[in-house]
């Protein structure tokens, strides 16, 4: 690549977008502007709602038309270098039209409900070549197959004749790309392509998509939430916050000295596996967010130092793990579960021999009192079932469970229910784990009642209070409804009422991901410190190692129903005694600054 | 498409498939709207109007009526004559007539068809399910083999005649045998298979048209019969019968052209007809009653006297003037007008006067009135064209003098047969239609023995020896005396209170002619011409 | 796709088995004696019982219930009390004018119920929008039978432009030979075009009425479908292909919209077969649905047992096969 | 529920706030339907107020079928009868019957299909194919059926009419209950060791309230149409009570309803109106309670 600073694709001048509504008007993204070199990956980050999406999907022309868009966005073509750039603002429809899909394409979260089901792969793409395209049929077709075979999709020709829902996940996706590939475009989009998948399958799409940006010299937007996919991918970053481009810097300098308060926290707040820290940090600990009386938002930095860096990143270490550890496994288990299997019948046909497929699969385990369990596998795999299975929300097909030695199964209706005083289940989604025609007092007094704990309906108010309390909130939320509240103080409600009967033993199924990292950080810390406070046992459920591995005392990894491995979470994470647990932990992006270095430096050498 | 052409010249009697509707309405075949599809083409079989006015086009009976009268004339039988004992009837029948199939007409074609409807053991007596010939037995008695049976036996006595020998002297032999019910039959077409009579079947009689085809639900076409023995009939060549229940679209199509005649209007729609030009209103003489009837097994009905205070509070000539307007008239009769001659002069309607009938009513036990059910026939009859607002109208007079009317209904079959289960409706509005233009055929078949199930059995010595005594005699001003009697004490009961004797509204486009319906219910089509 | 047919038949049975059944029951509890209404008011209690014994009303009702079945199995739905005609010959008769009757009111549906919910999606909130949506609720409000008494006295007692009733003028029908019992088909194939042409317009008026509530219902559920559908990723995706937008419309969004329209398409077909009685009740058309009423009000019980089987029959079949092509036109299906 | 915070705001005011009203105030079709269901409660529940005629006994034969005019508004039918009181008078038994009808069709549906869903098993085996049987006919022909075993009566025509609304609700119900089952804020109840009757009661139903209600909104307008069906085949309100769907079948069975068109038009008019007033109002509601639910 030439040395003079080549001209960029886009260029993104003050551009702003809002939406009005009769009730108000919403500035999704205010007066951004960024520029996308050739052949360059620029990532946008920011957590849920800060306007990634709307940004591109501004730039592809895509808004509903009650979006009002201001500002330029510049668009030179790379193959013609010496032509005007032109405002794509400005255009019409029709002209706008003519470039999406060609020029500019993109790629979408979810791969499977963005295929349209009813027509083949096939089909799909080569409707996008021949929209750009003179070529005949056949040619398309011969076309659409040599993209499938660029995306690596197995069995290409075959593929062509599949529709969507017969494809894996990572499968969609990749025809997703081979569709956006279709039109040769300078500029792809690609939307949080890797969100929905296992981590597994995004290392592999990160992959393609580099290899494939590489290859094609292609101008790449990647918008994720995620600072691990960045440093995998961009080349350079905007860093959003609530509509806002905060920050803007070549990825290395990004990761190694962040600028803004808001993206210090960003890099901080995710768990990161080579760490063992104390507590997670999260953007508040490292800024403050007023608006002032002009209504702009006012960002100040609650960091200045390094000291007091170092004292949000205190970690524990390894003496202490393995004390704490130790003394876990003196005491006799809470939780000892034997040879559990559940079954579900696959029927195919009416009289075809009912096929089962065992979602848990012969799983033996214990768990010691104040112990956290760390429970990892891919989607799928069973956590579910298993957590389910283990208070008897549904009924194991064989197996034992012993709790504090009862056995679980043989328990008759009114001893289980006795039982379910002791064992609580937190659940993956803040939204739909409150009644939303419940406030949250009668949520948090509810189970009281069921158990006939406290004999007033005072006394249990105030117990609502205090458990409130507990997870940071205070008694005002008590009359208030499930959605006047955040995803995260959602979460902590539902926290506070798992509290409610006093159980010891508490199952977060996928608990935090729902949740934004910061946010996701404040529950994690939360969840640490009542278990410290009380004394809580947990068998933690994440698709995320990172997560589970900062949670957990130890880490059992699951793989299609059965265990694969099972041990002190700094040993599996350091020492995997599996495959499937090694490339596991190699599929997580690590943002470590070396391998960024290294991979700005190996592109650099191509280019 | 339709009734956009003129009124070009149709009087062609050929039927040319190829001449389709294209220029107008009118339809080159004669086309008459029937009130519904007939139960079958099976003589005997049937004793609703719609079967029998299309078998009437297809078979003759042994006796006719006079058009437009209840008067006797020969048919198959070209003489009849009864003994002196009463006891045997000889009939003489008509030579050269010959069935549809070709088959040849006679004595013992006549004797077969006789057998069938009579002999429950005749092997070609087609009783389906059990089922009975039903009017037989109901206007001669009882089966053969059964006690009251008049019929004693049949025997061919020759080619072409036949005696009827009897087990009781009945005067009214011929005209029952004239009515509807029996047209004779070819016994070979019978013989030859099960469905006769169906829409998939066949039916071959002697009469003035011949059986082509029934689309069931939709119509039957029969085309003129050119051996027809009654020279130089039938007029048209085609004629169809339609069936379309519902007498708004009747009257509809009718304007509309698509039909050339039709019967059983209401008598609301007589301004309708009488609007459009290209329509005429057709009266059916009266031949009917229709009637309240109080069943004296009811506590408060037992006594005579509030049955009367009921005659006496209904205001029938207004119901019937508003009802039926000129189509309808209200006397103390049960029997028809044209029946005056078996009447009592004596016999005056009861006047309306609730005032008196409250008094009544009180005399009798009820000056607070009493609770009263009255059932309301679910179809519309000649005699009852719109039973449910006349039923209200009732309840509403009642209730003047207290009596307090819960209307009832229940479906037609079940209607029917209800009324007969003990101890029956209360009340209830029912009527009659005559099948031949005798009063036995009236008074026998209500207040004759058997025939008082429906009023609690009711039972009266005289009006019981009366009924049958006139059946035995042959002189007419002593039957006609008998007749005289049983009308007075039948009006003093207020049993069956006669509300009107109704002349059924008929329509025709004026295209039409030498249309004479019969007061009977059912008349040939063979002279009807359309131009 | 086999496997699949296979499998829905089979789920049949069960449906099939409580439709018989509860016919079966209704009949039975029908107040009132068959034999008697078969016999007439005048039979004697011994003809009664005789009648009884023959037709096995005296079994237990299990018993019967077994024979019935058994009967049925071999078509045999006995015949009408009245008119002893098979109660299958007048089926087979009759249901070729319910059906072409109901096929024509649907086919006016899908012919302007779908385009309009079509447009009225892509056009949502403009005028033409709310007239299409207010037409149709006003056109699943009105009962049709008074629809059909309004278009009578317009057009054919007033205008005088379309027949009342009936199928087909006599003249019409004596020219031609119900083969089929289609008389559209039927007089088609015999080149007898004036035949066709009054046939079309005997239909013209009861397939309007009797389309009534499909139309209005299929164009609010294609609106629905297409705003659910127009709302969906893929639809993006397509946009982001650059397709022009009557493209995006028609093949992207259109055939997915289609899916639950065909399924209301089934169901409707029931509400068609419903409204028959009371449209052929209106119209004097010789089908199934007023041969059921005038069964049901003259106590023909084979006839209502059998016309009702029947209807239901033909109902669940009509929806299978609605079924199935809608496994042909959603490839996710078979494998569900 | 018990719970008594500080009321920041009157209660009125609070519940024009929620989400959902506000919602329904933006709804024209709503507002609409709300309006005209309410006019005509009004004309159902004034009609003896406003129009104090007895309409089983006042009448006048003399003046039959007279065309609407001063005297007469409406018209007269048959027997001489104001048509506007009949209508007047039919408006409520329609009103009542299509009410009871869904109340009873709703009632059994909603706990069969509660039941059914929670507790799967033979009983949702039974259940299910029970309304597949059901539903396998078209619902007037069924109705019809159940009027010919009850025989013709007000209450008949509500129970057929309700019977059929059944599966409807079952299904409806039933769906509710399998997805609401799983999700995760009943499974958290069950945890807490819940009773089945009060994770039904106080999660399940008031969670699958909403599309309920607003099928029986819809409903009401369906039943009152089959009532009127009903009544049009003669198998309906018998004399005296007046009702719209019989009204009709008077005109028509007495012949007059097309040289008398305002027998037919007025009566089917408020049919019709009365309909749409629950459609209307049916679909504000969706609108309101349920924005993603179907048809
Ligand atoms: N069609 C729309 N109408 C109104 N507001 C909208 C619309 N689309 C987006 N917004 C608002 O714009 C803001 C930015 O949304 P956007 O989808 O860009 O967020 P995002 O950064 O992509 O979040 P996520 O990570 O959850 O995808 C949000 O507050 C959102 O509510
Ligand atoms: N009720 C059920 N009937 C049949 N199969 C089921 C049922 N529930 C779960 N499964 C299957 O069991 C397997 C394990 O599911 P489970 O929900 O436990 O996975 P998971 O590890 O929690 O996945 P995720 O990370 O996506 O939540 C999956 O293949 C799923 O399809
Ligand atoms: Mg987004
Ligand atoms: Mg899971």
């Amino acid at each position: 690549m030439n040395s003079s600073a080549p001209l960029p694709v886009l260029d993104v001048r003050q551009f702003s977008v809002e939406f009005r509504s009769k009730v108000e008007t919403v500035e999704a993204v205010s007066q951004i502007s960024f520029v996308l070199n050739p052949g360059e990956t620029l990532a946008i980050v920011g957590e849920s709602g800060s306007g990634k999406s709307v940004t591109s999907l501004g730039v592809i022309g895509l808004l509903p038309t009650k979006a009002i868009q201001t500002g330029e966005i510049l668009f030179r073509d790379p193959n013609q270098p010496d032509a005007k750039p032109l405002n794509l603002l400005a255009l019409d429809n029709e002209e706008r039209r003519s470039y999406r899909g060609g020029i500019i394409s993109m790629i979408f979260q979810e791969p499977l409900s963005s295929l349209n089901p009813v027509y083949t792969c096939g089909n799909q793409v080569t409707e996008a070549i021949r929209l750009h395209q003179q070529v005949s049929r056949e040619e398309a077709k011969e076309r659409a197959i040599a993209l499938f075979r660029e995306v690596q999709l197995p069995d290409p020709e075959g593929i062509v004749n599949r529709f969507p829902h017969q494809l894996s996940g990572g499968q969609q996706q990749r025809v997703m790309i081979a569709m956006a590939l279709a039109g040769n475009p300078s500029v792809l989009i690609a939307d949080e392509p890797t969100t929905a998948l296992d981590v597994t399958i995004q290392a592999t799409i990160l992959e393609l998509l580099r290899e494939i940006q590489q290859r094609r010299d292609m101008s790449v937007i990647f918008i994720t939430h995620d600072m691990g996919v960045v440093a995998e991918i961009a080349d350079r970053v905007v860093v959003m916050y609530r509509g806002h481009a905060v920050e803007t810097a070549p990825v290395y300098e990004l990761f190694a000295r962040p600028q803004h308060p808001y993206t210090q926290g960003l890099l901080n707040c995710r768990p990161r596996p080579d760490q063992r820290l104390k507590r997670l940090p999260t953007v508040s600990d490292f800024m403050t967010v007023t608006t002032n009386e002009s209504g702009e938002l006012e960002i100040h930095s609650k960091v200045h130092s390094s000291e007091e860096e170092q004292a949000l990143l205190e970690q524990v270490s390894p003496t202490e793990t393995q004390a704490h550890y130790d003394a876990l496994q003196q005491q006799a288990p809470l939780l000892t579960v034997r040879n559990l299997t559940k079954a579900f019948p696959v029927r195919r046909g009416f009289f075809s021999k009912a096929s089962v497929l065992n979602a848990v699969d012969d799983v033996s385990f214990e768990v010691y009192p104040g112990e956290t369990l760390g429970l990892v596998g891919e989607s799928g795999c069973g956590k579910s079932t298993l957590s389910r299975c283990l208070l008897r929300l549904i009924e194991p097909t064989a197996g034992e469970i012993i709790f504090d030695g009862q056995s679980v199964i043989e328990l008759d209706e009114t001893s289980m229910r006795q039982l379910r005083r002791r064992m609580q289940i937190i659940f993956q989604n803040p939204y739909g784990s409150l009644n939303g025609r419940q406030t949250i007092g009668a949520a948090l007094m509810e189970p009281m009642i069921i158990h006939n704990l406290y004999d007033s309906e005072e006394a249990r108010r105030d117990r609502a209070v205090d458990l409130l309390n507990r997870v940071g909130l205070d008694s005002s939320a008590l009359g208030r409804m499930p959605h006047e509240f955040s995803g995260g103080q959602r979460q902590r409600i539902c926290i506070a009422r798992a509290l409610a009967c006093e159980p010891s033993f508490i199952i977060c199924d996928e608990s935090v991901s729902a949740l934004d990292v910061s946010v996701q950080a404040q529950v994690l810390n939360l969840l640490k410190d009542l278990q410290k406070e009380f004394g809580l046992t947990y068998i933690f459920i994440s698709h995320d190692l990172s997560v589970v591995k900062f949670v957990s005392d130890r880490i059992m990894v699951m793989n299609s129903g059965h265990i694969e491995e099972m041990g002190p979470a700094d040993a599996v994470y350091n020492h995997p005694q599996e495959e499937y647990t090694r490339q596991l932990i190699e599929s997580i992006p690590t943002a470590k600054l070396d391998s960024i270095k290294a991979r700005q430096a190996e592109k650099e050498l191509v280019g | 498409l339709v009734n956009c052409g003129s009124p070009t010249d149709t009087t062609t009697s050929e039927v040319d498939p190829a001449a389709a509707p294209e220029g107008g309405a009118e339809t080159t075949a004669l086309v008459y709207g029937s009130g519904g599809q007939p139960v079958n083409l099976e003589p005997g079989n049937i004793t609703d109007g719609n079967s029998i006015i299309v078998q009437q086009q297809i078979y003759d009976r042994l006796i006719d009526f006079e058009p437009g009268t209840t008067d006797l004339v020969p048919s198959l039988a070209e003489e009849w004559t009864s003994s002196e004992d009463g006891l045997t009837w000889t009939f003489t029948l008509r030579e050269g007539v010959m069935f549809h199939d070709g088959t040849e007409f006679n004595a013992e074609a006549v004797a077969f068809n006789i057998n069938r409807w009579w002999d429950p053991e005749f092997e070609f007596g087609y009783r389906d399910a059990g089922r009975l010939y039903e009017i037989w037995g109901y206007l001669f008695g009882g089966e053969r083999g059964s006690e009251d049976s008049i019929l004693a036996d049949v025997v061919v006595t020759g080619d072409y005649s036949l005696d009827l020998v009897l087990n009781q002297p009945f005067a009214a032999l011929p005209a029952a045998l004239a009515s509807g019910y029996f047209g004779i039959a070819s016994p070979t077409a019978i013989q030859a298979g099960t469905d006769y009579g169906t829409p998939s079947g066949a039916a071959i009689g002697t009469g003035p048209f011949v059986f082509e085809e029934w689309r069931s639900g939709d119509r039957i076409v029969l085309s003129a019969n050119p051996e027809y023995w009654n020279e130089g009939f039938p007029v048209e060549e085609q004629l169809v019968i339609t069936f379309v229940e519902d007498p708004a679209a009747r009257l509809a199509q009718l304007r509309a052209g698509t039909l050339d005649f039709t019967v059983d209007l209401t008598p609301d729609q007589l301004a309708e007809i009488e609007g459009d030009t290209n329509l005429e209103a057709v009266y059916r003489p009266s031949f009917n009653v229709g009637y309240l009837a109080l069943n004296p097994s009811y506590e408060p009905l037992a006594t005579p006297e509030v049955r009367q205070a009921i005659a006496m509070a209904i205001n029938k000539p207004a119901i019937v003037e508003a009802f039926w307007g000129e189509l309808g008239l209200t006397d103390g009769h049960f029997t028809p007008p044209s029946m005056e001659e078996y009447q009592s002069a004596a016999v005056d309607d009861y006047e309306y006067n609730p005032d008196t009938a409250r008094q009544m009513l009180a005399d009798a036990g009820y000056p607070d009135g009493f609770e009263l059910e009255l059932w309301y026939m679910p179809v519309s009859r000649p005699y009852f064209p719109n039973p449910k607002p006349i039923a209200e109208a009732f309840a509403a007079e009642l209730s003047t003098i207290g009596i307090n009317v819960t209307l009832q209904t229940k479906d037609w079959g079940a209607y029917l047969e209800d009324r007969n289960t003990p101890p029956g409706f209360q009340s209830f509005m029912l009527g009659w239609t005559g099948d031949y233009g005798d009063p036995d055929n009236f008074l026998y078949a209500h207040f004759g023995p058997g025939a008082t199930d429906d009023i609690g059995k009711w039972e009266d010595e005289q009006v019981f020896s009366l009924l049958n005594d006139a059946r035995a005699e042959s002189d007419p001003d002593a039957r006609a005396e008998m007749y005289a009697q049983v009308d007075e004490i039948l009006f003093n009961e207020a049993l069956r209170i006669p509300i009107v004797h109704s002349q059924p509204l008929l329509a025709k486009r004026s295209n039409i002619s030498d249309w004479t319906p019969s007061p009977l219910g059912s008349e040939s089509f063979e002279a009807i011409e359309k131009s | 796709m086999g496997r699949y047919i296979f499998r829905r038949l089979l789920n049949l049975i069960p449906v099939l088995f409580g439709i018989t059944l509860l016919v079966f029951l209704f009949l039975h509890l029908i107040p009132g004696d068959p034999a008697i209404v078969m016999l007439g008011d005048r039979a004697t209690p011994d003809q009664v019982e005789a009648l009884r014994e023959r037709m096995g009303l005296n079994e237990p009702l299990p018993l019967q219930y077994l024979a019935f079945l058994g009967n049925l199995v071999r078509f045999d739905l006995g015949s009408s009390i009245f008119t002893g005609v098979p109660i299958i010959r007048e089926i087979l008769i009759r249901w070729p004018a319910t059906f072409e009757l109901s096929v024509a009111a649907m086919l006016i549906a899908l012919v302007l119920g779908i385009p309009a919910g079509v447009l009225a999606a892509v056009r949502k909130n403009s005028w033409l929008d709310n007239l299409t949506m207010s037409g149709s609720l006003i056109g699943v409000s009105m009962p049709v039978y008074w629809l059909g008494l309004l278009l009578v006295y317009l057009f054919a007692v007033n205008l005088q432009w379309l027949p009342p009733s009936g199928r087909i003028s006599v003249d019409a029908g004596l020219s031609f030979e119900p083969i089929t019992g289609f008389y559209l088909f039927d007089t088609l194939i015999q080149g007898d075009f004036a035949a066709f042409q009054d046939v079309l317009a005997h239909l013209a008026l009861p397939a309007l009425t009797l389309s009534t509530i499909p139309l209005a219902i299929l164009a609010r559920i294609t609106r629905s479908a297409m705003l659910e559908v127009l709302s969906q990723d893929y639809i993006r995706t397509a946009r982001a292909k650059g397709l022009l937008e009557l493209r995006v419309i028609f093949k992207h969004a259109l055939k997915n919209a289609m899916l639950p329209v065909i399924t209301i398409v089934g169901l409707e077909f029931g509400t068609l077969l419903g409204g028959a009685i009371l449209t052929e009740t209106i119209f004097s058309w010789p089908g199934i649905g007023k041969w059921i009423y005038e069964g049901i009000l003259s106590r023909d019980y084979p006839v209502v047992q059998g016309g009702v089987i029947f209807v239901a029959t033909a109902f669940v079949l009509i929806n299978l096969l609605v079924d199935l092509s809608y496994a042909l036109l959603d490839p996710r299906i078979q494998y569900k | 529920m018990t719970t008594t915070t500080p009321a920041s705001t009157q209660p009125w005011q609070r519940f024009l706030k929620q989400r959902s009203v506000q919602r329904f105030l933006q709804s024209t079709s709503g507002l609409i339907g709300l309006g005209l269901t309410l006019l005509i409660v009004l004309m159902a529940a004034l009609a003896p107020v406003l129009r104090p005629y007895d309409p089983a006994t006042d009448r006048n034969y003399a003046a039959r079928l007279q065309s609407p005019g001063a005297e007469y508004l409406f018209g007269t039918d048959g027997l001489g009868r104001d048509i506007l009181s009949q209508v007047w008078y039919g408006l409520q038994t329609s009103l009542l019957i299509g009410l009871v009808a869904v109340a009873i069709g709703m009632v059994l549906g909603v706990a069969l299909g509660l039941l059914a869903g929670y507790f799967r098993g033979r009983l949702e085996t039974v259940v299910g194919w029970l309304t597949d049987v059901m539903l396998a006919f078209p619902s007037i022909l069924l109705a019809i059926a159940i009027v010919t075993v009850t025989g013709p009566s007000v209450v008949s025509v509500m129970f057929a009419v309700g019977l059929v609304q059944l599966p409807k609700f079952i299904r409806l119900t039933r769906s509710m209950v399998l997805s609401l089952r799983e999700q995760e804020f009943v499974q958290t109840v069950r945890a807490f060791g819940a009773t089945p009757p009060r994770i039904i009661l106080r999660h399940i139903f008031p969670a699958s309230l909403a599309p309920i209600v607003v099928q029986a909104t819809l409903a009401i307008g369906t039943a009152t149409l089959e009532a009127a069906g009903l009544g049009f085949l003669g198998l309906g309100a018998q004399p005296p009570t007046p009702e719209l769907g019989t009204m009709l079948s008077d005109a028509f069975k007495g012949g007059y309803s097309l040289s008398s068109p305002w027998t037919i038009l007025f009566p089917g008019l408020f049919i019709t109106l009365t309909v749409l007033a629950f459609n209307l109002l049916g679909d504000g509601l969706r609108d309101a309670l349920d924005p993603k639910g179907g048809r």
